[in-house]
């Protein structure tokens, strides 16, 4: 496996390519390419959990002349989140995407979208990072205005716009780091950095990137294209976009970088802090008031994504003791998981309640479980699931952060957090009642439930719901702590580069 | 220095047109100007006095092009980022002719309202 | 060549006899100049990128000068999306066929002689790749923008009949 | 030289600030090229002749697409007053920014006197190593060539968005009406309007 790293991106890519040529003669070949493409890359994702940490340079050009690849257990993780939810997405989108013209460009871009997103996970060079965010970006771009309504246009615009910004803070942080240091390698600029310290134009360069990747995983002050976006895009892709896509280009990179290119920082973290509290609170409260099946959702993704932002920052204060740090962290990951895996389980249960009755506002539906039974089950396990009721998983790890910010003395965080989370659950019944129960209205009397190839991905999911709350030691303990230790442990990273 | 920060104010000036400007045109104005002051600014950063092309010609001394040749990276990043620019132009252009064809106006104020 | 001089006379299309006749003059001197920056992009300044650009470039002019359905003829929507997929798989096989070194990206042919035009292993093959894929891409967008424009340009005098508003 | 250049920064912000404010489209556009034309020759002065050929005929090409953009549309020139709120809070918050901006760059090193930690093996070693006497392509295509297939990702994903964009029809069945008359064919359009007739 280690000799074949980059097929990460390689295969995603080359299958595009292919796909496009393949289609011109039949059309049925963008189908199985983008199944069997997804499927052998989750199976590969799968199979990384089992590798120790590795570096791979491209070309065998040593660090820091060529470009590294990294393998650790926060680069795992986020790859078999990715990949695992990626596929489930393919599976879904082979009816779905039926009722959209142009399929075989829809999967070419969610091809290059998950290409994207991995190429940015297992990079390690900042301006690869950049490129492969690029890709996944202006890829998700098109997806959103897939189906070029007035609707999807806009919101397409309006994120390009954010999404613009946002690569162009990026990128000039890149060039500052550039220019004060000689070099793009991740861990080599690591070590450059503990040399120069935190000086004004390091600090600066931080605050590009709290801007440019705070506007990619959409923390409050910077999240007025989500609740536009998310929902205009096809039923997958909001999946994709609220369960993977800003985790993977927003908060795995925060991460990566502030841990372990920077290293920890008081000021960062009490920014990071007081952003991740803001995107709680203000979302969750936007959330209670919207009557859109998926535009409630994508507030509450803002919402979620604010628990993990919190958690980043508490382990990444100095001062917080390394217990404390871990736990939050542990907790932060732990989220992010769940988070993945519940919300995609959401909105692809809103796009196949969408497919059969037509309709995603909240006042048309109602009483859907007795019609589509295996849908709304799996919708009502995942909305318990993220309302944080136990012993679903988003309730352990909701408790895991909380005690780490009670442990860490963040006693106004902590209770705030314990607040979102009772709002979260009150508009969750709100969107159970006035969908799954209460009276079937007459116009949604003749629904079935959705096809095979929609409910299987919906079942998968929520099982994961359930198994990832049950068996939280057995299951993930070893995976969370593998990706923790990754992040707390600088050295170790930046010795890749010399050891390797 | 001066150099750098005046790069700095082209990239403010084009953020502040990508971000307070109505018009989509002028939206797209402002995202080509973003991008040319990184690049600049990139190029700026790799520069050496008296530097000369990173291009070993013939009859050359090798010995020259280590002594004066100027930083060859930033190049190789900037071509990178000029295209990635041309790639995000041509999506943006794409969706502002289909969004022109929908609300008959460039106006995103006026399509925010007819939206509804 | 026939079929150029009846063009030019035409003056319904494009521009102005004297626009195309410059144009077809020129048009070969842009095509070899581009090619050159493409093949030479390991020696000289210039590149896959920029050679493909000018290329494209020059269909752009050809398609200004003469109108839509010239340019087409000589190169349809359908041909440049299929080039453009080529050349991209082109360039990332090159990438791929780098593991037959063990390594992705690795320059696997021989270096041979600096300053010659076959040296470099495998750079002027990934120049030609790159300058296949940006010419055909840049040459179908632009088609597909153009289209498009003219779509809206009817359109919008349709509009003032109207006078919806 | 130092002076030469400043002359032509001074001259991209001023053609920036028409490009900004003026109210006709087509001369922002075209203000826009004169800034975009300027910047390539920033680039020849400082070493850089590759990027200086793409930035002109990339530029070109910005310039023609975007004529064409604006051109063929009748709304050539913006009406209405200016928005007061978003220039001042614009202002503010770019002020403050290039406040923090000025500092950051002081401890950036001097001009003309790059670290070129990483770079000063390309030069020496980049022409033997790779047997590609220009350097920048040695680094484009060989020792950074993962990034230029991502370069290349990009240019392809954005032109199948665009594609995608411009498609006549989004969905299959609900048919908006002036979806249905403007867009880019697709292949399964043509087979059914042929099936049709």
């Amino acid at each position: 496996m280690q000799a074949y790293y980059p097929l990460f991106t390689a295969i995603p890519l080359a299958a595009t390519f292919l796909t496009l040529l393949l289609a011109k003669i039949t059309r049925r070949a963008a189908d199985v390419m983008a199944f069997l493409v997804t499927a052998l890359l989750a199976v590969m994702a799968v199979r990384m959990l089992f590798e120790a940490p590795f570096m791979y340079t491209v070309g065998n050009w040593k660090p820091p002349f060529g470009i590294l690849l990294v393998s650790d257990g926060l680069s795992s993780l986020m790859l078999v989140v990715i990949n695992v939810i990626g596929f489930l997405a393919v599976i879904f989108s082979l009816k779905y995407m039926t009722t959209y013209t142009a399929k075989e460009k829809y999967f070419a871009l969610f091809m290059l979208m998950i290409a994207g997103m991995n190429g940015v996970v297992i990079t390690g060079d900042m301006f690869n990072m950049y490129v492969f965010l690029e890709i996944a970006s202006i890829a998700s771009y098109a997806l959103v205005g897939f189906g070029t309504g007035r609707r999807e246009l806009e919101a397409s615009f309006k994120y390009l716009i954010l999404g613009g910004v946002a690569s162009t803070a990026i990128l000039f942080g890149i060039a500052i780091l550039y220019s004060l240091t000689g070099t793009l390698n991740m861990p080599d600029l690591a070590q450059q950095l503990e040399l120069i310290g935190m000086t004004r134009a390091v600090s600066f360069v931080m605050a590009l990137f709290i801007m440019g990747f705070g506007l990619k995983a959409s923390a409050v002050p910077f999240h007025a294209w989500l609740p536009d976006a998310h929902p205009s895009a096809p039923a997958p892709i909001s999946a994709m976009l609220s369960g993977v896509l800003i985790k993977a280009l927003g908060m795995y990179t925060i991460m990566r970088i502030m841990f372990d290119i920077v290293g920890r920082n008081a000021l960062v973290a009490g920014i990071l802090m007081f952003l991740g509290a803001l995107s709680m609170t203000v979302a969750g409260l936007l959330a209670i008031g919207q009557s859109d099946f998926k535009r409630m959702l994508a507030y509450s993704s803002i919402s979620q994504m604010g628990y993990v932002l919190i958690a980043i920052g508490l382990a990444l204060n100095p001062n917080a003791e390394l217990t404390v740090a871990a736990l939050a962290l542990i907790g932060g990951l732990f989220h992010l998981v769940n988070h993945a895996v519940f919300k995609s389980l959401l909105f692809l249960g809103s796009g196949a309640v969408e497919y059969r009755t037509g309709t995603r506002d909240l006042g048309e539906l109602g009483g859907l479980i007795r019609k589509m039974p295996v849908t709304g089950t799996s919708v009502a396990i995942g909305s318990l699931s993220i309302a944080g009721v136990p012993p679903f998983n988003g309730f352990w790890s909701k408790l895991i952060i909380i005690i780490a910010l009670l442990k860490g003395g963040y006693w106004i965080y902590g209770s705030l957090a314990v607040l979102v989370g009772f709002i979260t659950l009150f508009y969750f019944i709100k969107l159970q009642r006035e969908t799954l129960f209460g009276k079937l209205p007459e116009a949604l009397t003749g629904v079935r439930e959705a096809p095979f190839a929609m409910t299987l991905p919906l079942v998968i999911l929520a099982a994961l719901c359930v198994v990832m709350g049950l068996g939280y030691v057995a299951v993930e303990g070893s995976l969370l702590e593998a990706a923790k230790s990754a992040l707390l442990d600088k050295l170790a990273y930046m010795n890749l580069v010399i050891g390797g | 220095m001066i150099l750098y920060f005046l790069s700095l104010v082209l990239l403010v000036m084009g953020l502040y047109c990508l971000i307070a400007k109505k018009n989509i045109v002028k939206k797209i104005v402002g995202i080509v100007i973003t991008e040319y002051s990184i690049n600049l600014f990139l190029i700026l950063v790799g520069y050496r006095k008296d530097g000369v092309a990173p291009i070993l010609l013939k009859g050359m001394h090798h010995g020259e092009l280590v002594q004066h040749g100027v930083d060859p990276l930033p190049q190789a990043l900037v071509l990178t980022s000029i295209v990635i620019g041309l790639g995000t132009l041509a999506l943006m252009v794409a969706l502002c002719l289909r969004m022109y064809e929908k609300y008959k106006t460039f106006d995103m104020s006026k399509i925010n309202k007819l939206r509804g | 060549m026939d079929r150029l001089e009846s063009e030019i006379r035409d003056t319904s299309k494009g521009m102005t006899p004297i626009v195309k006749t410059v144009v077809r003059f020129v048009m070969g001197i842009i095509v070899i100049f581009g090619a050159y920056i493409v093949l030479f992009g390991h020696l000289t300044p210039g590149g896959g990128f920029a050679g493909g650009v000018i290329l494209a470039a020059a269909y752009v002019v050809l398609v200004l000068a003469f109108g839509r359905e010239l340019g087409l003829s000589k190169m349809s929507n359908k041909a440049a999306s299929i080039l453009d997929n080529f050349g991209a798989l082109a360039f990332i096989s090159l990438g791929l066929l780098g593991f037959t070194g063990g390594w992705f990206f690795l320059n696997f042919l021989p270096k041979g002689k600096m300053f010659d035009l076959f040296s470099a292993g495998d750079i002027p093959l990934m120049n030609i790749a790159i300058g296949i894929k940006v010419t055909a891409s840049l040459f179908a967008i632009f088609i597909a923008l153009s289209i498009f424009g003219r779509v809206i340009y009817k359109m919008s005098d349709l509009d003032d009949s109207e006078s919806e508003e | 030289m130092e002076i030469l250049l400043l002359f032509l920064l001074a001259f991209m912000i001023i053609g920036s600030i028409i490009a900004i404010e003026t109210k006709n489209l087509l001369s922002s556009v075209i203000s826009v090229g004169v800034v975009g034309f300027s910047l390539s020759i920033i680039f020849l002065m400082l070493g850089a002749p590759d990027i200086a050929i793409t930035q002109v005929v990339v530029e070109i090409l910005i310039l023609v697409v975007l004529i064409r953009a604006t051109i063929t549309t009748d709304n050539t020139a913006i009406e209405g007053a200016r928005d007061n709120f978003p220039f001042v809070s614009s202002l503010i918050f770019f002020g403050l920014f290039l406040i923090f901006a000025w500092f950051a760059v002081q401890e950036l090193p001097r001009f003309g006197e790059p670290l070129m930690r990483v770079s000063k093996r390309y030069l020496e070693s980049g022409a033997r190593e790779t047997g590609a006497t220009n350097i920048v392509t040695s680094i484009l295509l060989d020792y950074r060539g993962y990034d230029t297939i991502g370069e290349a990702t990009v240019l392809f994903t954005s032109i199948i968005g665009a594609f995608v964009i411009l498609r006549r029809r989004g969905r299959k069945g609900k048919a908006e009406a002036d979806t249905e008359k403007f867009g880019i064919l697709e292949d399964e359009d043509i087979k059914k309007n042929f099936e049709g007739f």
